[in-house]
């Protein structure tokens, strides 16, 4: 079988157990065992060949970009590990299934856990140390998924998190340091990073690397001072810690380790930091496991110590060494998974994992004791189990191990740990299954059905029979995993055997057994101390850590995000203008090149008043109407400023945008507060009248530089000027820009006007469908009115002044091409004559004898301009095309027709669309009942007379 | 020459009644005898402006253009309205029906003749 | 060159009736005046424009002068609406 | 001529006055041109993807004005790109709103959103600076009226924040381009890379002013810290699947950097040299680190992908701001990926919010809550870059794109830390939501769901059409897929980043295809 | 007659549109002219809604002598206020309010008044009274308020009343 | 006659320059309103400087004289403040309304966002 449906085959297969959840559990569970067993079965079907010794690869290019490739092999290393990920995971799919109760979800569980082995496998069968990075963090995610796989229990759901935060920590350490070992062998894929020891090693990088790789491995394999996540992961169903936490997941920082030997390791760099942390774990976890109670907490503990074990091996560096920690790595996969089901099983029958309330279980589940028991004796150390065989190789390491110059101290620790170790193997059998039968368990136990203790039966009977034959059983297996690890088929001598005479590491072991029984004995009064005596609790830490980050966070985001707009936008300023002024400061510039024009008294009487109005606005923006008079008139100096200066068109359009401004703001300020109150304090007001000095003086002097330098190269507007005519068709040479050259500009301003009308016509529909609506319908004016809302003058001007101005629009329209107008402003002062009669007779009596649908006049205006524009396509020609010409029609004079007109109107339309919709939606706004007239003036004698005079008749 | 001097005529005089309507506006003392500085002088001011401009079009530059009349359709049509504003909100701010003179057979002036049910809502909401 | 002179006048009136509007605008002590003086303002604003038309002899620049002729009335009673009624189109 | 250039920008213009006109009464018929207009730019951007992926400039002169008199288009990779992911996520929103319902809740949204999607394309498009700013303020103009749809308070306030500050943001638009065409006098990009080139050395000032003013009016749309600020408040208050369609908005403005920052101001050119390198990489650091922290500090599901957004704007930038065609590619293959993400699970947060509010807290199981979390927990893994989604191999590409450069340690350093503090921030987040709820039973819980929306939805929702309810799942899973085809063909992907990059870094093709000539 | 009754509704302002158009293009040919009545056609057939009632005029010819008196009342009595203004104190000028009864009934008739009233200086017209049958009328320096009241009855609303009712 | 010390250059940019500083300032206040008059002093700012990139000149509009070789402005400028003033007409009205709705539902017309962190319910 292919290693890519090996590696994908769990990924494939985690889809069914969701589904077929519906089929049942053990149509759930039969498809996870499947999935399981068929890739089991693919992997030994490599079995033959690894043995022989070759190395099986294949691979495609996934992101070549990157050297990124979905490369995998298989040597003895990766088989090994395979082979325990698949086997073990079987056994577990058993296991989990009669575990799981019935509220369970288990075609979830089934699915996190194919997703997990489908990772697993993946990171052991990586040819390309991205791929493996891949796969890695993906054992993250999915054991935080198993994890908190109970999702009701708090326990369970903090667990996930903790061994998220720091596996994910350390993945993205690890990612790091990948980067860098790739980076110095210039590939990541693995087999060619293998061959590059030198390299590496002789790279200033080296450390670093080393570094952050053995952050994500000590991470992942829980090593001090990153183990305090295990135990708290136990919060998972038992299957789980029993897959993750003791066979698989821990285990995959060994396995990098291992992987990465032969280019990692041998520098003191590498002995001090990994021999250190895994002595240190060793020890640690050895003695955190004796004083803990709860069963799968003692046997975490134990993992840690264990993978300690392990990893100090890895870092002695040597081929011996490194040939122990792979046989130790199988037996401890057998023993502890078989513990933990064991632990699990009379969790399940007892209702409890809790130690003191356990004991003399051997009579009630004799079966599962007896597993248990041998298991836990291979855990101590005890001949002739398979724990014993390799924590003496272990043992004989640590006497030749020199430790800054120290003789005694690895083996000193090492026996320590040992110690330790037997002691709490031995708690584990004497105080659960040993001593009286009590009366007081929550359930009372018994042995569980054979499904649930087949898995542990046969990873015991694996135990013996390692321990007893291990040579034939595991010899050739640790032979070519080992000679992965080291690199090499030059193995040293090593023998796996029971007896290797009297050796030092026999005595070793001889003390701690029974210093182990020692130990337990004084296991009362010890813990007792323990507890007494002051330490660290990592989940504390962790967890003020974690909410102080969170406090941090939220601290930081809403502190900064504090939804002041008034800081966000004096913080902008500030940078805009702290960035432009580098900008400029690390530039040059010439001298002028232009004159300055001389002025009269009259402009600069103008500038005055332009400039005293805008000091004037700030002065007195707290009285709002006032500053809208005062704004008024900084518009009517600036138009008169275009005018001036040679822009009659932006004059027109300057003044008749204003007034339809005006009316706008005057209409919105109708509903708000009058005044504004003084609250930014002194300081702030100095603050921002100091960034606003410094941002008008920039603007200022960037201008003024600016009109006083030529152009480096001649505008494009010279062409423009000459083409306008012959061209364009037209004489205003502004318009002809506007309709012509970039009538695509003029096309999507008109498109904004239109959206303008459209959002607010959406915003107004949205306000009045609220309950603001109801406010709105009782509000009071907040300022005492007159009387006469339609005042006779009024109305009969507008009956005058409408037609008129509609007559000045259409005569702005039709010469905007040639002269200064044109179909914006045209627009604007037909939807100021509009708004006249709005204003003279009232919204409602207005818009009654309204025959315009403004969305529709905006739709049209657009369509009409998209059309022009369109038109131009059937003569071959690109989108706004423009086409002129002349007609003669006798009598009449020969008179000239432009597309430009055509889509001139499509402006014209939207502009008043636009206009008008905004207008007759805050109209609406101010809509109460009673506001209607059904006269367009309010006194009319003429009416009233003659109804008086109706009436009078009437009675008579 | 005649319309050279004619033109100059109308420029000096529009411009003095210009400067006369807004000097009103600072020097007289009464809101109401202010309103009416501007609106007149300064209509003068500007007709005459516009005539000066017509003038000058027809005899400087050879061609006639009346659109200065529009101009001065306007002026008039708007100026008038503007001023009934204007002494509308002086008439609401400043004055009570007791203080102007009877409004002969109506009673009182639109201005403060603030509708029914406005004033029923109002007294509704109290 | 007597038109010259006059139009010089005249400009420096309009000019100065402008500076004295605006002086009304910024300390009239009532809303109505300044109301006032800013539609004084825009009459003497379409004065100064029909000038420079008679000075540089254009009537490119006449059509502002139509315009704040034509709506300059409308911001007007825009304002004053405002005090009356409040509401400036009900 | 080749009117597929112009066709993306002129059918949503035609198709939004057509629904406004004609069938606004009738919902049906809106949503049936709406949709069929989204499609169709689908389709059209697939041929002008297939057009551009030849390597050819193509252009289109409006008008039949010739550049730099008239306004242009410009096909090229990168412009195409952007296209083809603007119609299929607006696709894939349309699907969502129209399923959701969203766009019944308030008047004009087809409309909106067609224009909206024809002021990104054109960005997107046009060839001239200032045309750029005329389709930035289409584009923003329509998301006002898109991020304020169906009202609320807080949505009010929100968007009067989010238009003011683009507002100013749009006034900067101007001050810049000012500048530059008074001191190039030409406003055609290609025209003004070949100008700017030949800009006196000692006469420099002027111009850098412009375009680093330019620069940071990007910045602004790219959310870039501390130009930032406008983003979480208003993408959060958002209606979330308009926020998902803003998702392509931000990379609207990396787009404007990218294009301006290796055609008219490109890397080796030594007037305009230290602008953008000098601050853009720590700003875009920053803004990684900052967004992942407002992740972490989130309490609202909406604000918590806004948050999201921003970090994933910040690994963008980092690659933009190598300003070197692997830092490009980088960027563009984790565009594709962001955009996607992000907008995946703004809809994912939508469909929360929908069911339980918006508060990050624990409440009663909400329906759905099974298939709601996967999409969470993918999406949340999308965003924050973790394998095996593209958003870790983006990340790759970013990392490995940056190793020559100064500042690799911080730029890894950052992208990592940053990545961790994401991922315990999304894992506190889904943690709450999904997990702690079972905990929570209906006895004992106090709040009831409180429907977000808050007084909009005075008049009760009514029953969901059944043909649309799975409408909003479909739309999400169309996302994933999208992740999902992104990651398997990251290859091929990465492969058309990597040409699209090569061409931006050889503007002098851009520039031929534009004028018709080559820089001096 | 009744179609073209409904297509000019109000001849007086298609005549007046039409001059307008004239005088606003300048342009002495058959193009324009043809043009500014087709406009002058059109905007009131638009606007029609807006201004419903007809408007009768009985006398129109009068309306010239009206302008022409109201010309000169302007021009003549610009001066007496340009001196009032400049050169009269405050103290001595007697500003005040008349009421001016109204005989006139149409709106268009009272508005024109008004207007007048306003143009000719020395008086503004600053409101109708509630029923629309006085003016309210403010003098800048009224002597004799009486007389003030009379001249306008029957210099212009006299001439009104011929003109409109 | 011309004021010596003074030129239009001068004037323009100075106009430019406090109607931008007005605008910034009125932009930085606490409330929606001065911040929309900010928003509309800006504009004006902007559009000045926008129009005098193209260089100013008196008395040479942009349109074309078919009877004499005479100087004519860049109008390309025009052009622009022509289409940026409509845009800004549409901002404006758009920001007016959004700001009307946010305080007509409201009640409250301050411009920053108040910040509620509600009550977290205690981390998971
Ligand atoms: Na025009
Ligand atoms: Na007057």
């Amino acid at each position: 079988m292919s290693l890519f449906l090996i590696a994908a085959l769990p990924f494939l297969g985690a889809v069914f157990p969701a589904l077929l959840i519906r089929a049942g559990r053990n149509a759930s569970a039969s498809a996870a065992g499947l999935t399981s067993f068929l890739a089991f079965v693919g992997l030994l079907l490599h079995a033959p060949a690894v043995f022989r010794g070759e190395v099986i690869q294949v691979g495609i290019d996934w992101l070549p970009a990157l050297g990124l490739n979905a490369n995998f092999f298989l040597d003895g290393l990766g088989f090994l590990f395979a082979a325990m990920i698949l086997g073990i995971g079987l056994l577990v799919i058993l296991y989990a299934r009669f575990y799981l109760s019935r509220e369970d979800p288990m075609g979830n569980f089934y699915t996190y856990l194919l997703l997990f082995q489908g990772a697993m496998v993946g990171i052991v069968l990586s040819d390309n140390i991205l791929l493996l990075l891949v796969f890695w963090e993906l054992t993250s995610l999915s054991s935080f998924l198993l994890i908190g796989y109970w999702k009701h229990l708090p326990e369970g759901r903090q667990g996930a998190r903790m061994a998220l935060a720091i596996t994910g920590s350390g993945g993205l350490a690890m990612i790091g340091g990948m980067m860098i070992l790739g980076n110095i062998v210039g590939s990541y894929d693995l087999s060619v990073i293998l061959q590059n020891k030198d390299l590496i090693q002789a790279s200033p990088l080296y450390l670093p690397a080393l570094i952050l790789i053995l952050l994500g491995c000590f991470t992942k394999s829980a090593q001090f001072p990153f183990h305090f996540w295990l135990p708290h992961a136990m919060a998972a169903p038992t299957p789980v810690s029993a897959y993750l936490h003791s066979a698989t997941m821990v285990k995959a920082g060994i396995f990098l380790m291992a992987r990465l030997w032969p280019v990692l390791s041998g520098t003191p760099e590498w002995f001090y930091i990994v021999a250190t942390t895994g002595l240190v774990t060793m020890l640690l976890g050895a003695v955190i496991a004796l004083f803990k109670d709860d069963l799968k907490a003692l046997l975490a503990f134990s993992t840690v110590s264990h993978l300690g074990l392990i990893t100090m091996l890895l870092g002695f560096g040597t081929k011996i060494a490194a040939v122990t920690a792979v046989f130790h790595i199988i037996n401890h996969a057998t023993f502890k998974a078989a513990l933990f089901m064991s632990a699990g099983i009379v969790d399940h029958e007892a209702h409890t994992r809790d130690i003191k309330r356990l004991g003399g279980l051997r009579h009630l589940m004799p079966v599962t004791a007896t597993i248990a028991i041998v298991a836990a004796l291979s855990m101590a150390g005890i001949p002739p189990f398979n724990g014993f065989l390799s924590k003496e190789m272990m043992l004989e390491e640590t006497v030749h191990t020199l430790w800054a110059g120290s003789h005694y101290l690895v083996p000193g620790l090492a026996l320590l740990a040992a110690l330790f170790s037997a002691a709490y193997s031995f708690r584990f059998i004497g105080h659960v299954f040993l001593g009286q039968t009590r009366d007081d368990y929550p359930a009372k136990p018994h042995d569980p059905g054979f499904g649930m203790w087949a898995g542990p039966a046969l990873l015991v009977s694996l135990v013996v029979l390692i321990g007893l034959f291990p040579a034939h059983l595991v010899g050739p297996l640790v032979a070519v995993a080992a000679g992965a690890v080291t690199g090499g088929a030059d193995l040293p001598y090593y023998s796996l055997k029971l007896w290797h005479g009297l050796t030092p590491a026999l005595y070793m072991s001889g003390v701690a057994v029974i210093g182990g029984l020692v130990l337990l004995k004084l296991h009362a009064p010890l813990i007792a101390a323990w507890n007494r005596a002051p330490r660290p609790e990592a989940k504390q830490i962790f967890d003020s850590a974690m909410r102080a980050l969170t406090k941090l966070s939220q601290i930081i985001t809403d502190g900064l995000h504090n939804g002041a707009i008034t800081r966000y936008a004096f913080l902008m300023m500030v940078f805009i203008i702290g960035i432009s002024y580098f900008a400029y400061s690390t530039g040059t510039m010439v001298p002028a090149t232009r004159e300055v024009q001389g002025v009269g008294p009259i402009t600069v009487i103008a500038w005055f008043c332009l400039m005293v109005a805008t000091l004037a606005v700030v002065a007195k923006h707290r009285q709002r109407q006032l500053s809208l008079v005062l704004i008024g008139v900084v518009g009517l100096v600036v138009s008169l400023g275009f005018n001036y200066l040679s822009a009659p068109d932006l004059a027109l359009t300057q003044l008749s945008v204003e007034v339809v401004t005006m009316v706008l703001l005057l209409l919105a300020l109708n509903f708000m507060p009058k005044d504004s109150p003084v609250e930014a304090p002194m300081w702030v007001r100095l603050r921002d009248g100091g960034i606003a000095v410094v941002g008008g003086l920039g603007a200022a002097l960037l201008i003024y530089a600016l009109m006083l330098r030529d152009f480096a190269l001649p505008s494009i507007s010279e062409f423009h000027l000459a083409n306008s005519y012959k061209g364009g068709g037209g004489t205003n040479v502004v318009n002809v820009i506007l309709v012509d050259f970039r009538g695509y500009d003029t096309f999507g301003e008109i498109i904004v006007l239109g959206i303008a009308a459209l959002v607010i016509y959406a915003l107004t529909e949205a306000v009045l469908g609220s309950r603001v609506r109801a406010y709105l319908l009782n509000r009071k004016p907040d300022m005492p009115q007159a009387g006469d809302a339609h005042p006779m003058m009024m109305v009969v001007a507008t009956r005058v002044m409408m037609p008129l101005a509609l007559m000045v629009a259409a005569y702005i329209f039709f010469r905007g091409h040639n002269l200064p107008g044109g179909g914006f402003i045209a627009g604007l002062i037909a939807a100021i004559a509009l708004l006249m009669q709005y204003m003279a007779s009232g919204f409602s009596w207005a818009s009654e004898r309204q025959r315009m649908f403004y969305h529709g006049t905006i739709g049209s205006g657009v369509l009409i301009a998209a059309a022009t524009g369109l038109g131009s396509w059937f003569s071959g020609n690109p989108f706004l095309t423009s086409a002129f010409g002349y007609l003669h029609w006798p009598p009449l004079e020969e008179f000239e027709w432009a597309t430009a007109a055509l889509f001139d109107l499509g402006v014209f339309l939207a502009v008043v669309g636009a206009v008008l919709l905004a207008l007759e939606s805050l109209a609406r706004f101010a809509w109460q009942p009673g506001i209607s007239s059904e006269h367009a003036m309010d006194i009319n004698p003429a009416r009233d007379d003659a109804a008086e005079a109706a009436a009078a008749e009437g009675e008579a | 020459m005649f319309f050279e001097y004619m033109i100059a005529g109308f420029l000096v005089v529009s411009g003095t009644f210009g400067f006369v309507g807004s000097f009103g506006l600072l020097k007289l003392n009464d809101p109401m005898s202010r309103l009416h500085a501007p609106t007149k002088a300064t209509t003068l001011g500007v007709g005459g402006v516009l005539l000066a401009s017509m003038l000058h079009g027809v005899v400087i530059e050879g061609h006639l253009s009346l659109h200065e009349l529009m101009i001065t359709l306007f002026l008039f049509l708007t100026a008038p309205v503007t001023a009934l504003f204007i002494a509308k909100v002086h008439l609401h701010r400043h004055e009570t029906p007791s203080s102007l003179p009877k409004a002969g057979e109506d009673g009182i002036w639109a201005t403060h003749d603030v509708d029914e049910h406005e004033a029923e809502a109002d007294s509704g909401s109290n | 060159m007597i038109i010259t002179y006059a139009t010089l006048f005249a400009f420096t009136c309009f000019a100065l009736a402008i500076l004295m509007n605006l002086w009304k605008i910024i300390s009239a002590a009532e809303i109505a005046d300044r109301i006032l003086a800013l539609d004084s303002m825009f009459i003497n604003a379409l004065a100064l424009m029909v000038l420079y038309g008679i000075a540089l002899g254009s009537e490119i620049y006449f059509e502002a002068s139509l315009i704040i002729a034509m709506l300059g009335f409308v911001s007007t009673v825009a304002y004053a609406r405002f005090i009356l009624r409040g509401n400036i189109i009900e | 001529m080749n009117h597929f250039l112009i066709a993306p920008v002129v059918l949503p213009a035609l198709v939004a006055p057509f629904i406004i006109m004609v069938v606004r009464y009738h919902l049906d018929l809106t949503r049936i041109f709406s949709l069929a207009s989204t499609v169709m730019l689908v389709a059209i951007s697939l041929v002008l993807a297939t057009q551009a992926a030849s390597g050819e400039v193509q252009v289109y002169e409006l008008g039949n004005w010739s550049a730099p008199f008239g306004i242009v288009l410009v096909l090229d990779r990168l412009s195409a790109m952007m296209v083809l992911l603007t119609s299929v996520l607006a696709l894939v929103v349309n699907l969502y709103v129209i399923g959701s319902g969203w766009d019944k809740r308030g008047a004009n949204f087809h409309a909106l959103f067609q224009f909206q999607l024809m002021g990104i394309i054109g960005a997107f498009l046009t060839g001239d600076a200032f045309n750029l700013f005329v389709f930035f303020e289409v584009l923003l103009i329509a998301s006002y009226g898109l991020m304020i749809h169906s009202g609320g308070t807080r949505r009010f306030q929100a968007g009067v924040q989010y238009v003011v500050y683009n507002l100013l943001g749009s006034t900067l638009f101007l001050f810049a381009l000012g500048t530059l065409y008074a001191v190039t006098g030409t406003l055609n990009m290609a025209d003004l890379a070949v100008r700017v080139a030949e800009i006196p050395p000692e006469d420099t000032a002027l111009l850098r002013v412009g375009a680093v003013m330019l620069l940071l009016v990007f910045a602004i749309k790219a959310a870039v810290i501390p130009l930032h600020f406008w983003l979480p408040a208003s993408y959060a208050n958002a209606p979330l699947p308009v926020a998902a369609l803003f998702a392509i908005m931000t990379k609207v403005g990396a787009y404007a950097i990218l294009r301006m920052y290796t055609l008219v101001f490109g890397p080796d050119l030594a007037i305009t040299e230290g602008l953008a390198g000098a601050w853009l990489m720590p700003a875009a650091l920053v803004t990684l680190m900052l967004g992942a922290i407002g992740i972490l500090g989130s309490y609202r599901i909406g604000r918590l992908v806004a948050f999201g957004a921003i970090t994933s704007m910040g690994t963008l930038l980092t690659a933009i701001a190598l300003f070197s065609p692997e830092g490009v590619a980088a960027a563009l293959y984790y565009t594709l990926h962001s955009t996607l993400a992000a907008a995946f699970l703004f809809l994912v947060a939508d469909l929360v919010s929908e069911r339980q509010g918006i508060e990050i807290t624990a409440q009663r199981l909400m329906p759905q809550s099974g298939l709601i979390a996967v999409l969470f927990f993918t999406g949340a893994i999308a965003l924050a870059g973790m394998p095996p989604l593209s958003g870790f191999l983006g990340k790759l590409l970013v990392l490995d794109a940056a190793r020559d450069h100064d500042l690799v340690w911080w730029t890894w350093g950052v992208i990592l830390v940053g990545s961790l503090v994401t991922i315990l921030g999304m894992a506190r987040a889904g943690s709450l939501l999904f997990w702690k709820s079972h905990s929570i039973t209906a006895e004992t819980d106090p709040t009831a769901p409180q429907p977000y929306e808050e007084e909009a939805n005075e008049q009760e929702e009514e029953t969901e059409d059944t043909s649309t309810a799975a409408l909003p799942f479909v739309a999400c899973f169309a996302l994933l897929s999208g992740l999902i085809l992104l990651t398997i063909f990251a290859g091929p992907a990465s492969h058309y980043a990597e040409a699209t990059a090569a061409q931006l870094f050889q503007p002098e093709i851009y520039i031929k295809a534009v004028l018709g000539k080559v820089t001096p | 007659m009744r179609l073209l009754q409904r297509l000019v509704p109000h001849p007086i302002l298609t005549l007046l549109l039409t001059i307008a158009w004239v005088l606003l293009t300048s342009t002495w040919t058959l193009n324009s002219l043809v043009f500014g009545v087709l406009l002058g056609i059109m905007i009131p057939f638009l606007t029609q809604p807006y201004w419903p009632q007809q408007m009768q005029l009985k006398k129109p010819l009068k309306i010239a002598e009206y302008i022409l008196i109201v010309l000169y009342d302007i021009v003549v009595a610009n001066v007496i206020v340009a001196y009032i203004v400049v050169f009269k104190p405050n103290a001595k000028r007697k500003p005040g309010w008349i009421a001016v009864p109204l005989d006139l009934l149409t709106p268009e008739a009272i508005t024109v008044l008004a207007g007048t009233i306003t143009m000719t200086p020395g008086t503004v017209s600053a409101d109708l009274s509630a029923e629309g049958h006085a003016l309210l009328v403010h003098c800048l320096d009224a002597e004799d308020p009486e007389a003030v009241r009379d001249e306008i009855k029957q210099r212009y609303e006299r001439r009104l009343m011929e003109i409109f009712e | 006659m011309t004021m010596g010390f003074l030129n239009i250059e001068f004037l323009v940019a100075s106009a430019v320059g406090l109607l931008t500083a007005a605008g910034i300032y009125l932009i930085l206040r606490r409330r929606t309103f001065p911040v929309i008059l900010g928003l509309s002093l800006l504009t004006y700012g902007v559009n000045i400087f926008l129009f005098a990139t193209g260089r100013l000149m008196v008395d040479a509009p942009p349109v074309l004289n078919k009877y004499a070789e005479v100087p004519y402005t860049d109008p390309l400028p025009q052009a622009l403040v022509l289409t940026a003033i409509v845009i800004s007409f549409g901002m404006t009205a758009v920001v007016v309304m959004i700001a009307l709705a946010a305080y007509l539902s409201a009640r409250d017309d301050k411009i920053d966002m108040p910040h509620h962190p509600e009550d977290e319910g205690e981390d998971a």
